[in-house]
């Protein structure tokens, strides 16, 4: 098995607090793999530091094989790991349409482009709408951001992240806040990706069913460290896990 | 030894000078976020209003008096009227605060005369002290204790109330506020007018030391406070006033050693300051 | 202009730039009164010269020379004026000069003082009532400097403070004067201990300060007690707005370009008294006759000219021309076309029922002995 | 029983947007009633209706018999209602403390009993106390919402989806927490937790488009699986 | 709906464009030279507000030190003209050094301080523009100081019509130049770091770059509106660099509109005039030598009943008509 990203003892202290923990993984390639742990283990660090948004105190990250410890969020979104927000983050003064686009220019390498109209780039709008279509979100193309539910804020989170088409997807809590009957429509585009696409998927989620059905791997973490590590199954069989993130509540959601 | 003593008090007196003119800009900039281009205008409000009575009744009080009731009326109208309708917007802040600006620094030629007006110090403040070869300008002691005075009112109550929390956080999340059941409008009217006695209290306290008043002078001294509060770390009311003794007493000190660049000093610790620390010299990283 | 003369031949249009408005504004109003008053009483309230009626358009620079050049294409161009007069700032006169040479039209400057304006700026249509920094300071040097005299100098550290210290420095080290010390300070400065301890180190008999602008150093100079330790200060008496500020220099010995009293001569009483009448009891004040100066100059050149206000011709009567004025006679050397001029010797002096320290004749300084060197040639 | 709070016909715009429709409801003292619906439904605009922050065009709202339609925020908090917004609405610079000072509107016994007793439910806040709130995990912010609603005592809690983004261990004590609220505070809340919301509501009002559409017991919701398959999707 | 953005962009370039073509007929038929004069002050500070406009309204850059490009050209242009002949090769040259060197200072600033936070950067610029002005009055065998002085142009310019109609085609092809920058995909970017710095870079996009080329390409236009402001002065001193230069750009950015390069146009147009305007009052009422007064107010004014600018109000009153029609249900 290749292994996509790869990190060695990673570790952040925040003045005193460290936030992840020495934390060695390697994210098989094409593969779909979770993470989970209670509020404040670190994970959104833990993507932060893999993004680039933060950078370690100690450790380092592979990006196949080579080093991007020292590179930038804009080098590593360019190399392929693209990545969602947990709290959105999106552009709230331009439409829908525009907050996609954007996303899909960066890939086009007309970074640079200063001469020609942007509507010359058709191609980019009929993208655009595309993606959009997919996280049921076309209706609200030409909605300003700022004025989206929240629910459907997130789903524009998910199409910018889908528009960057990077090799490697770290979403953070997807659905949080989403209404039930749209999870699923969601859950299934993020499956189709991995079907259709076969690209690697790191996937934040509170989630439990989720988890249990998209993951190949999960890795748990605790109080920043990497505490446990398996299929869905063996984690759920995880006293440890159980005890500490868990409770007793999952045992009733399947049921 | 002298010459250091003489060039120390002095730079500090300079200093608090800056400081009480700064410590308005901080709680309305710093607190509010408010970009208050019309602080200058407050302030030379104050020296005339001030000036104007002390003229007429020979007290220094009377004058401190009736420049703070100046800046608390001119403090409501211009909270009302000029900033409520462009909270969070920094942009239509330095629009309208600097057209405010203009009207009453116009006014003041309106109601005063444009004439410069002299002032001298109460007779009890008038002169120095000489001790061997240092002279220490009573004036410039007075302005001292009274910016240290002042600092530790401040400083005591935004320390020991939550008054300070309220408005930082009403900043922050307007909205969020009210629904704690504050009436954040009141609050900011308040610090605003609080804010705006602070600068009329240093227009009156200024005009005895330079010896004169005049309307454009209220502009020219609130870009120094702008400056000064940017050193500080915006919000740090301690960041502030150590950033005016700072910019004090570096004007002094170079004036006498570097006095080629003395036109330069408060742009450069400026440019060297954000440079090297822009989150302030004196504000603590969170 | 060109044409101004041909289709207006009965009236003769005269525009005044001065600053009505913006931080010189009470300069502004001292010229603009000193020549209504100049016209009244150099045409006997006629508001005729030479058969012609005389018409004043004033304009206001807003001490800004792009406003000042707009105003002044608006005078040239539209309303076709025959004579520039002004203005209050340096800059504001140096955006229009090369105006007056362009349109071929007489500008009087008043009271700008910059030495480049009929210095290193100069053209030909260029006449200056007004003194200029070096004439001040020729004066300033005259009332203090001697063999062996330790002078020390403040200015304000830019062009004005420079040229005048410069030119200060000449003319004191020319009477034999011993310059110890020059001291410049940042302008906008709320401490200037640090100059004045630099002064007081250097020992001089002599403090010479040059300084404008509202906020200035005299207060400091006096708590730093200066006068006690044997150094006098001496500066130029600036208007009376300006010398109410100076209660701490009583005693002081300085020049003057004016003060009300001063001057003997019937032009300035006929002055003060008119000034008093019209303006409320006021008197004149610094720039008041250099603004009645301007007046009585042009309307003595159309004297000479019978009304012709072609510009060669005026020129040519102005050159050399000799005037009277409040401030005495004057004339327009004709190297440069400054107008050499009296000024005067003083001391404040403080006095019963004024508020201010009023400044009292020593000597008056004759043209001759202020006149500034010429600076036109290179 | 008597109902706390009575929402009539209430219309309400966003800008020029017509958001409400109508939503009529009533939330009755000591219950816990549950705003269900789809995203972009209205629920969070109705609770930002009820706060005052949001005006109303048409209709009216009641709290405890008096007419509190368009009156200010400020006012309404004090008549008694405490407010968990969706986004958290946690004052980011300023620490964890302050951001729990900001809201003690005194200091008294009852207050600081109130604080210990939320905090430890809580450990997390007190672990990170001097922690700017911009800092804390997006669970840790919830928790940091749910207590400053806490600290002061109100008769009415309105609380937009608490349990979105906290661990399942800390779901469940949210519950409980809610659940012991409850012996001395009504509650108004929007949860798309199924499960959650089935567990600990007394009654329901499904929004749709702006306008409540159905309501009943919570037990009957759950029985009633074309309503649940119409409204919300869940089969 | 592309497609009916296409139409309608080209149809407002056909009335900009008609716009220009009324005011290259005006100076034939309008000759006072002083009018003249001001309309052609009003197109440079046109460009040099529409130079704001990229750093304010598309980048979301606050500075107080824009002045040091506009002073920069202008004191570059003075001092070719005065010490070389006032050929038209003088001059190209004067602009091709005035351009670089904004081109090299703004690039330096930029790096400096770009990283920076919004106030931040707005008073490091003060403080450059500062350190300029302190230069220029202490430099003063090249500058002469606060003094200034004045110096000659080449010939052909100094006819008032001649360079009233090259301002105007400046004005033209660098508001061209400019709307085509925007709305390329490079001016997005720009748009998107205003809205959201941080998400723009992790979408791949180099901000600091961005920044630093949209500052450049600012500081060279304001520079050139300097080369322009001195072909039309005729003389120079310090003021070019001080604070209420920048001050006036901004404010005739904010009046107009942020982020919509017209909207800088009309405000340079309207303060302009209404200065003119309201000090002329003077004459009619001794309450308006106070002219000032009625100045700050229209500030305030426009403030309260326009506060997107009176484009940015005009263009968001339109297109929330035409919303209003079209809210329909929405999607589900
Ligand atoms: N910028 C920061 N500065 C200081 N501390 C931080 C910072 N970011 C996160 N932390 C701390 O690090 C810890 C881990 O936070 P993180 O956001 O990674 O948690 P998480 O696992 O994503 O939790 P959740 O499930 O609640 O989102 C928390 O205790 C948080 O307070
Ligand atoms: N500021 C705004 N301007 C315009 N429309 C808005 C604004 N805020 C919300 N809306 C619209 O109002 C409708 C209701 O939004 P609301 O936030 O109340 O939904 P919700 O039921 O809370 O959804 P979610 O479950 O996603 O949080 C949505 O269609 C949304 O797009
Ligand atoms: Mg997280
Ligand atoms: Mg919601």
């Amino acid at each position: 098995m290749t292994f996509i990203l790869e990190t060695k003892d990673l570790t952040i202290n925040f003045g005193g607090h460290t936030a992840v923990d020495h934390v060695t993984v390697q994210i098989p390639e094409k593969k779909f793999t979770s993470i989970i742990g209670p509020n404040g283990a670190g994970k959104t660090t833990f993507f932060n530091l893999l993004s680039g948004q933060l950078s370690p105190s100690e450790g380092s990250i592979f990006f196949k094989g080579n080093e991007i410890t020292k590179k930038s969020a804009t080098d590593r979104t360019r190399l392929g790991i693209g990545r969602s927000f947990q709290i959105t983050n999106v552009f709230p003064n331009l439409t829908v349409l525009e907050n996609v686009r954007l996303a899909i220019q960066s890939q086009a390498n007309v970074r640079y482009q200063m001469i020609k109209h942007f509507l010359h780039y058709k191609k980019f709008e009929e993208k655009a709408h595309t993606i959009l279509e997919r996280v049921l979100l076309d209706g609200r193309a030409d909605s300003v951001a700022a004025n989206l539910a929240h629910g459907e804020k997130r789903k524009l989170e998910i199409a910018m992240l889908l528009a960057l088409e990077t090799e490697i997807l770290l979403l953070d809590e997807p659905t949080a806040g989403m209404s039930l009957e749209e999870v699923p429509a969601i859950i299934d585009v993020i499956k189709q990706i991995k079907a259709e696409e076969d690209r690697t998927i790191v996937l934040i989620e509170h989630k439990m069913d989720m988890i249990m059905d998209l993951s190949d791997e999960v890795l748990v973490l605790f109080h920043g460290e990497l505490i446990a590590k398996g299929t869905p199954d063996e984690i759920v069989e995880n006293e440890t896990v159980q005890s500490a993130y868990l409770g007793g509540m999952y045992d009733e959601q399947l049921a | 030894m002298d010459l250091i003593v003489s060039l120390t008090v002095n730079g500090l007196a300079t200093g608090m000078l800056i400081f009480l003119l700064a410590a308005g800009l901080t709680l309305i900039f710093g607190l509010m976020s408010v970009l208050n281009f019309a602080h200058g205008g407050l302030f030379i409000w104050g020296a005339y209003a001030g000036v104007s009575i002390y003229a007429v009744t020979d007290s220094f009080l009377l004058a401190i008096i009736l420049a703070i009731i100046t800046g608390l009326v001119l403090g409501l109208i211009t909270e009302r009227l000029i900033i409520r309708p462009v909270y969070g917007n920094h942009i239509q802040q330095i629009l309208i605060t600097l057209g405010f600006m203009l009207v009453l620094q116009e006014l003041i030629k309106v109601v005063f005369g444009p004439d410069q007006k002299a002032v001298y110090p109460p007779a009890w403040l008038e002169g120095s002290f000489q001790m061997g070869d240092v002279i220490l300008i009573k004036y410039r002691l007075f302005i001292i204790a009274i910016g240290f005075l002042l600092f530790l009112i401040i400083f005591l109550i935004l320390k020991k109330t939550r008054i300070g929390l309220i408005v930082r956080a009403g900043v922050m999340n307007r909205e969020m506020v009210q629904t704690l059941g504050i009436n954040i409008r009141f609050v900011f009217m308040a610090v605003f007018m609080v804010g705006a006695a602070l600068a009329a209290l240093s227009g009156v306290l200024h005009a005895p030391y330079s010896g004169v008043i005049y309307a454009e002078m209220g502009l020219e001294f609130s870009i120094l406070a702008f400056i000064v509060v940017v050193i500080g770390g915006m919000g740090s009311f301690t960041g502030s006033l150590l950033a005016a003794i700072l910019v004090g007493l570096a004007q002094a000190y170079m004036a006498y050693y570097v006095p080629a660049l003395s036109l330069a000093v408060n742009m450069l610790i400026m440019t060297v300051v954000l440079i090297f620390r822009p989150q302030g010299l004196f504000k603590v990283k969170g | 202009g060109d044409d101004a003369s041909g289709d207006s031949d009965d009236v003769i249009k005269i525009g005044v730039l001065a600053s009505e408005t913006g931080v010189l504004e009470a300069y502004g109003k001292q010229t603009l009164r000193g020549f209504e008053l100049g016209i009244d009483y150099a045409t006997d309230g006629t508001n005729e010269v030479a058969g012609k009626k005389i018409e004043v358009i004033i304009e206001d620079t807003e001490t800004n020379p792009e406003v000042a050049r707009q105003k002044a294409l608006k005078l040239l161009e539209d309303d076709e004026v025959d004579f520039l007069v002004g203005s209050s700032s340096s800059g504001d006169t140096l955006a229009v000069t090369p105006l007056a040479e362009e349109y071929e039209t007489i500008m009087i400057v008043e009271p700008a003082a910059a030495d480049s304006i009929t210095g290193s700026e100069y053209n030909d249509y260029i006449f200056r009532t007004a003194r200029n920094s070096s004439q001040d300071a020729v004066a300033a040097a005259a009332a203090i400097a001697g063999d062996g005299v330790k002078i020390a100098t403040l200015a304000p550290d830019y062009s004005f403070g420079h040229d005048g210290v410069a030119a200060f420095v000449a003319a004191a080290e020319e009477l034999g004067a011993d310059i110890v010390h020059q001291e410049f300070a940042d302008q906008a400065a709320t401490d200037f201990t640090a100059n004045i301890q630099k002064i007081i180190e250097a020992d001089p008999d002599y403090l010479f300060v040059v300084w404008a602008g509202a906020n200035s150093p005299w207060n400091q100079i006096a708590d730093m007690k200066l006068q006690d330790q044997g150094i006098k200060i001496s500066t130029g008496a600036p208007d009376i707005a300006a010398l109410s500020t100076m209660n701490a220099l009583v005693g002081m010995e300085g020049f003057t370009v004016y003060y009300h009293t001063l001057p003997d001569n019937e032009i300035n009483d006929w002055l003060v008294k008119e000034h008093k009448e019209r303006f409320d009891g006021e008197v004149p004040d610094l720039f008041t006759p250099g603004g009645m100066s301007a007046a009585l100059a042009i309307v003595e050149a159309l004297k000479k000219t019978d009304g012709d206000a072609d510009a060669a011709k005026l020129i040519e009567t102005m050159e050399g021309m000799s005037f009277d004025t409040p401030k005495g006679k004057m004339t327009f050397r004709p190297e440069d076309h400054q107008a050499l001029q009296e000024l005067y010797a003083i001391t404040l002096e403080q006095q019963d029922g004024v508020e201010y320290p009023v400044p009292v004749l020593n000597r008056v300084l004759s043209p001759e002995e202020t006149a500034p060197p010429i600076m036109n040639k290179e | 029983m008597s109902s706390l709070l009575k929402l009539s016909q209430v219309e309400a715009y966003i800008q020029q947007f017509h958001i409400l429709h109508d939503i009529s409801f009533e939330v009755p003292k000591g219950e816990v009633t549950v705003l269900l619906g789809r995203n972009g439904a209205g629920k969070t605009t109705t609770l930002r209706t009820i706060m005052g922050l949001n005006p109303v065009s048409k209709g009216s709202i009641n709290f405890k018999d008096e007419e509190i339609t368009n009156l200010k925020p400020h006012l309404i908090a004090n008549k008694g209602i405490g407010y968990v917004p969706e986004d958290q609405g946690i004052f980011e610079d300023l620490t964890v403390g302050e951001n729990l000072r900001v809201a003690m509107k005194r200091e008294d016994k009852e207050t600081t009993e109130r604080l210990e007793w939320i905090l430890d439910l809580f450990p997390d806040l007190k672990k990170f106390w001097k922690k700017p709130g911009g800092q804390l995990s997006g669970g840790q912010k919830q928790m940091l919402a749910i207590s400053r609603a806490y600290v002061n005592e109100n008769d009415l809690l309105l609380i937009d989806e608490p349990s979105k983004g906290l661990a399942p261990i800390v779901v469940e004590k949210v519950m409980e927490t809610i659940l012991q609220m409850k012996e001395k505070t009504t509650i108004l809340l929007v949860e798309q937790n199924f499960m959650m919301a089935s567990k600990i509501g007394d009654r329901f009002y499904i929004i749709d488009d702006g306008q409540t559409v159905h309501h009943g017991q919570m037990g009957e919701l759950k029985e009633d699986k074309v309503l649940m398959k119409k409204y919300l999707g869940v089969s | 709906m592309i497609g009916l953005i296409l139409r309608s962009m080209t149809k407002s370039n056909l009335i900009y464009l008609g716009v220009a073509v009324i005011l290259l007929i005006l100076p034939f038929i309008l000759t006072g030279r002083s009018v003249q004069f001001m309309i052609t002050q009003i197109f440079i500070f046109a460009i040099f507000a529409m130079s704001y406009d990229l750093l304010l309204g598309y980048t979301g850059i606050i500075s107080f030190g824009h002045a040091m490009f506009f002073g920069i050209g202008a004191y570059t242009t003075a001092i070719f003209m005065d010490r070389f002949d006032a050929s038209i090769f003088a001059l190209l040259v004067a602009i091709l050094v005035a351009v670089l060197f904004a081109a090299v200072v703004s690039f330096i600033v930029g790096i400096l301080t770009l990283r920076l936070k919004s106030h931040f950067y707005a008073m490091l610029t003060l403080a450059f523009a500062g350190l300029f002005l302190v230069a220029a009055e202490k430099w003063r065998s090249l500058t002469k100081g606060n003094d200034g002085f004045t110096f000659k142009i080449p010939e052909f310019l100094r006819d008032s019509t001649t360079l009233y109609i090259v301002s105007l085609v400046c004005l033209v092809l660098i508001f061209f130049g400019l709307r085509r920058l925007t709305n390329s995909p490079f001016g997005r970017v720009l748009v998107a770091i205003r809205e959201n710095e941080n998400r723009t870079e992790s979408l791949g996009f180099k901000v600091l770059h961005y920044k630093v080329l949209v500052s450049v390409v600012s500081g060279v236009v304001a520079s050139f509106a300097g080369v322009l402001y001195m072909l039309s002065l005729r003389f120079v001193n310090t003021s070019v660099f001080h604070t209420d230069v920048t001050i006036d750009v901004l404010l005739m950015t904010i009046i107009g509109g942020v982020g919509t390069l017209v909207g800088p146009i009309l405000g340079a147009a309207l303060i302009e005039l209404a200065h003119h305007w309201i000090s002329g009052l003077a004459d009619v009422h001794w309450i308006f030598e106070r002219w000032i007064i009625l100045y700050g107010t229209v500030y305030i004014l426009v403030v309260i009943f326009f506060p997107l600018g009176l484009v940015g109000t005009i263009r968001s009153k339109l297109s929330g008509r035409s919303k209003k029609q079209h809210t329909t249900k929405k999607a589900s």
